[in-house]
């Protein structure tokens, strides 16, 4: 009784912070039809510097960290981002309306991680005082890679096999969300289809191409900068007093998006909707689960784990929807990002943050 | 002298940028002219992902001077195999009365 | 099978980009092609607001496949009565030879 | 004499603020033919980050306000935007070669509100120590919607009368500024003239068209976010110290503005120019006598004086414009956009602030 | 009453915007369109400066319309012959079937 | 042998600045293939703000400071930027493979300044608490413009003398890297060969060029603004504690940049390599020397001197390349651009900047 009151408490003063609030000034903004945008520009620079920031902290933290506490975590991470894809492999996609290959991109989508969630953790977890391992922002990689790769094999598995069954072209699938019509279709030559059938998926590619994207290289240079030259004079100036701010025009963004994208999702069908609002909670459990058993096994702090939940609740927004339209090429994108830009990332930033840091202070005392 | 030729036309998606241009150029053309899209077509629906809020093109125009039908044909069938099975996009070729200046055509 | 086709081009100021999509829209075309442009023309001294110091392009060019040319003076000449009074804008129409690759047309 | 040396020793302070030296910087560095360019990205960062911080300003402040002490003044406000566009149509569209849906469009121009202008009035007070009500900056809108909706009202009951009267097209008044021949026009089919006779002006899209303006949607926003959540530690570490140094970019990007409009403003006529520089000193004072009523009777603070009249004196520049032009088409851009950024802002600001400041404070003592 | 015209395209090096446009006017054309561009050509290897790396299109094409094949090969020439030999270009002439809606051509 | 450890070890201290830091990691994170990228805006606005700053520190100390000590100074700017021009023109000009147009413009980049390598270089003297005159950063133009002007007249003189001699058309030398077979070129008319053998180089145009560049003119309107108004308010809160995190940005931006010109400086052969390695050192040598008979009649001071070094080490990388561009428009930009990008800069900022900055230390006790 006392833990949840504690709790409730506890989540009710975060719903109050300007994260939360920028979030949803963006989200009303937008439904109201304003004209407010930031440009494009200011918005990828603003990731950029608090990517940057989040590995700096990362990577100055970790000089004085003794990294085999790191394994377990690291592992864990990266369960969870197979297991995740896994999840959503069995359950949404045997949903109705709900085409195999969109519902695996979404999964993956799912499995993957929002930098600007992660920074918006980080920052209550800083507001509220709770501690956590300085690397615990390096589980990142661990888990959106994973994920993403997972979907990748899973959804060309599952191409090759429908096309070998089918005896041929695997989008000859009756009645999808993202099919279209080829009647109209005008070609030159008729030309000729891909022969895909010989090709086996790769691993390494995808993981490269997850690396090379600008979310990761941006976290991941930032790491390498902390640990191996001395910032801590641009680190004071710039990187870390900015960071709330910019947050808040971030914040800002992810509303205005999350707004925009809901069309999208309409047209895509409600299982998406219904999907996107209990994954990340559940996900969010799910780490906060394992993590706790590796707060107990090497004493991984609860803000760590509370990291580890938000990771896991979170939905790639920057990095991940490209790497999968590349990936997954047939799965419709619309789907994907409108099930993971409207209704996830709302959800793991609005209710999953303030539960499971909420949580974390409870169970901290 | 001026010289003959026609004017591929290809609208698709951004992220396909490289790989269009890479076939562009194997094809032998001379070269090609891109530029920055919007635009809407049967496949609007799907979505490019990144942040539209902000507003950003997510389509690009190839035009490419070509001096034979054939190479235009060829360059859209590989285009259209590879890709528009899964991206949005058309291509289309237009006459162009005569090349007056280029340094290589 | 390929298609004969036109291609209709309006080139009109940015305000003015939902209103003239929707009117091609309206109109049954399948789809439209829209680049920012700047230019020059007859009412050039018009400004269209916005810092110019920040270089800003302040016109549109759209580009329409239509199947007839009835199509493309219908269109025409919707965005040209509503606008064409008040803002600056052209609009004129190429031959296309074929379409060559599209997803619906 | 004591009023009045007190007075314009202030004034001459005035003129050395940086605020100043970078709008006439703007001036000299483009009249000067130099390269120089802040991105449009950058600009419309810098607009947005400014607004935002006068809304949380002004948001934050209102909670501890009397919010009755608002009404005499927003009521001030609406009855100076429209008057200030009464004031155009009956003087600036009385002068030779100048169209009336010009002059009209420029007075409602000059009846709305800047909000750069408005944030550097609000700087110059801080810096003077010139205390102010804080939801002062909430006077924006009270002010610029009427202006602009009345503008657009009077141009359509115009050029309704105009078209009943010649029984034709309203454009064929001769020999104006912006009129073009028709003569070498190519049409497919001598396209139908717009029948818009029976249109009547409806008044709530103009109101929502502004709302919903990037200008107007950022300052509500900071208005909101001030009043309903907590953004005290993102104000105190981003939008506030960052203030006066964008406002300075900011003035650059105007000066500079100023300069390459000064072209387009001379071809329209020196009536527009005339009208530019008296106009913005005249409201001013208008509106800075209607603030001293409410001074008197509702102790409105001489600071919030000062903020009214740089209001009135101030002409819009980000979302005045685009209303405009698609409220009253027939206008000829040129002609007040010229006359507003090319003198009309840099007078409000290079005179008009010192000289309501300084009265205010003159006043104060 | 529709007119007859030419397209003249130029594809060039952005450093030139204002010395084409400058041409372009002399020459009597009643305006011109302008599009930021990439490309790559025979002179690809010839680098425009300014940071590659944050991605930036280093071409403009412009878009003439003109009642002539004279004034277009006036244009062309003259461009040509200023620019051609040191920066990258192009410049080709299309068909035009008619414009629609124009305020002066 | 005391000096020298005493040096070296400064050298190794410098080494690992952020700043360098980010220069490195720019250059490895492009070289793995990453899509990070930082946008054209943003780069820009952070070009604008570091030499707006530069150029407010400069102006607010100019004006407690005797101006007749600038005199000796500026003309070893002067002189030194014109000898790096010959210098240039009479050793890679010579080389095999360098056509003599390019080596002169590469001569030309170098002789110009870098905005980033001397913020860079005032950074690290800040940190290591070296000091110098306030105007020190206002030599820039006076080595800047001199070289860009020698660079143009020596090209078109050398142009001009080829066309005499050969009596016709200058690019028909044959088996040059930048050339290119006209075999296939188009014409629609065979135009006409331009006449430029009357045009005689107008040295004013050229200065007025590089003078109305968006960084000199950055740079001279914060000396303008620094001078003449109080900028004490914006400065301290803006251009001043932002300064070293955006130096930061734009060295990653510049590793970047480097590592994706190398392939371009590739094609152009290795002379271009070996001279771009060489020459900041050497050009930063000699004017150091220089600075230090400035140091010993005048007593500029040894921090001063050691910006002289740098100032002449580094390669332009805004403003240069395209005045060399419109200015001789026969060279090949991958020549003068790549080797400046890929190898000069990073070499003047990685070797020069500690060199002398430690220099200056060890000299100075
Ligand atoms: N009728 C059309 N006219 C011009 N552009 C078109 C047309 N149809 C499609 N497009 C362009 O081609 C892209 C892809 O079309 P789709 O594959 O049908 O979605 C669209 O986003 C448009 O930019
Ligand atoms: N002759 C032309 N060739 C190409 N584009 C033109 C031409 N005339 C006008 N335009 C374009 O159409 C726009 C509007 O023209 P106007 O209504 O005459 O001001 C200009 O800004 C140009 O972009
Ligand atoms: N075959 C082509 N098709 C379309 N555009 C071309 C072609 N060749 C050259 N271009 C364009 O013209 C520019 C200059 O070409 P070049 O002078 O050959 O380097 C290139 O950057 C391209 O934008
Ligand atoms: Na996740
Ligand atoms: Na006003
Ligand atoms: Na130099």
């Amino acid at each position: 009784m006392d833990f949840l009151s504690d709790f409730l408490m506890r989540f009710l003063t975060q719903l109050q912070s300007p994260t939360l609030g920028f979030l949803i000034g963006g989200i009303v903004v937008a439904s109201l039809g304003s004209r407010l945008s930031i440009p494009d520009a200011a918005y990828k620079f603003i990731v950029f510097m608090l990517l940057m920031k989040v590995g700096l902290t990362g990577g100055q933290g970790i000089r004085d960290s003794n990294l085999a506490e790191i394994l377990l975590p690291a592992v864990f991470a990266v369960a969870i981002g197979i297991l995740i894809v896994f999840i959503g492999r069995y359950t949404l996609c045997a949903l109705p309306k709900v085409k195999v290959e969109d519902g695996i991109a979404t999964a993956g989508l799912f499995g993957a991680v929002s930098g600007s969630t992660l920074a918006a953790a980080l920052t209550i977890l800083d507001v509220q005082g709770v501690s956590y391992e300085p690397w615990a922002a390096a589980l990142y990689p661990f888990m959106d890679i994973p994920a993403l790769v997972t979907a990748i094999v899973l959804a060309s598995i599952y191409t090759k096999k429908q096309r070998d069954t089918a005896g041929g072209y695997p989008n000859e699938q009756p009645d999808t969300a993202g099919g279209y019509p080829n009647e109209q279709r005008i070609t030159a030559r008729g030309y000729p289809k891909r022969d895909t059938a010989s090709k086996r998926v790769k691993i390494w590619p995808i993981v490269k191409e997850s690396l090379q994207g600008s979310a990761l290289s941006a976290l991941l240079l930032g790491l390498a900068l902390g640990l191996l030259t001395e910032p801590k004079s641009v680190y004071d100036t710039f990187y870390n007093p900015l960071f709330r701010g910019l947050l808040s025009v971030l914040m800002l963004v992810m509303g205005m998006e999350a707004a925009s994208r809901l069309g999208e999702l309409r047209k895509v069908g409600q299982w998406y909707a219904i999907y996107a609002f209990v994954a990340p909670l559940l996900h969010g459990f799910i780490a906060f689960g394992l993590g706790m058993i590796a707060h107990y096994i090497t004493g991984f702090s609860l803000g760590g784990v509370a990291i580890l939940a938000v990771i896991a609740a979170s939905s790639s927004d920057i990095s991940g929807p490209p790497t999968l339209r590349a990936g997954i090429p047939s799965a419709n994108p619309s789907a994907y990002i409108g099930a993971s830009t409207a209704v996830g990332t709302p959800v793991a930033i609005a209710l999953g943050i303030p539960i499971f840091v909420g949580l974390a202070q409870a169970l901290g005392g | 002298m001026t010289q003959q030729a026609s004017k591929l036309v290809i609208v698709t998606e951004k992220l396909l940028l490289k790989q269009v241009a890479k076939i562009i150029e194997e094809a032998g053309a001379t070269g090609y002219t891109v530029v920055d899209a919007g635009g809407k077509g049967s496949r609007n629906v799907r979505s490019s992902g990144g942040p539209t809020v902000s507003e950003t093109d997510s389509n690009i125009k190839f035009e490419v001077l070509v001096p034979t039908r054939e190479m235009a044909v060829k360059i859209s069938d590989e285009v259209a195999s590879q890709f528009f099975d899964d991206y949005s996009g058309i291509a289309y070729l237009c006459d162009v009365m005569e090349v007056l200046h280029a340094h290589k055509f």
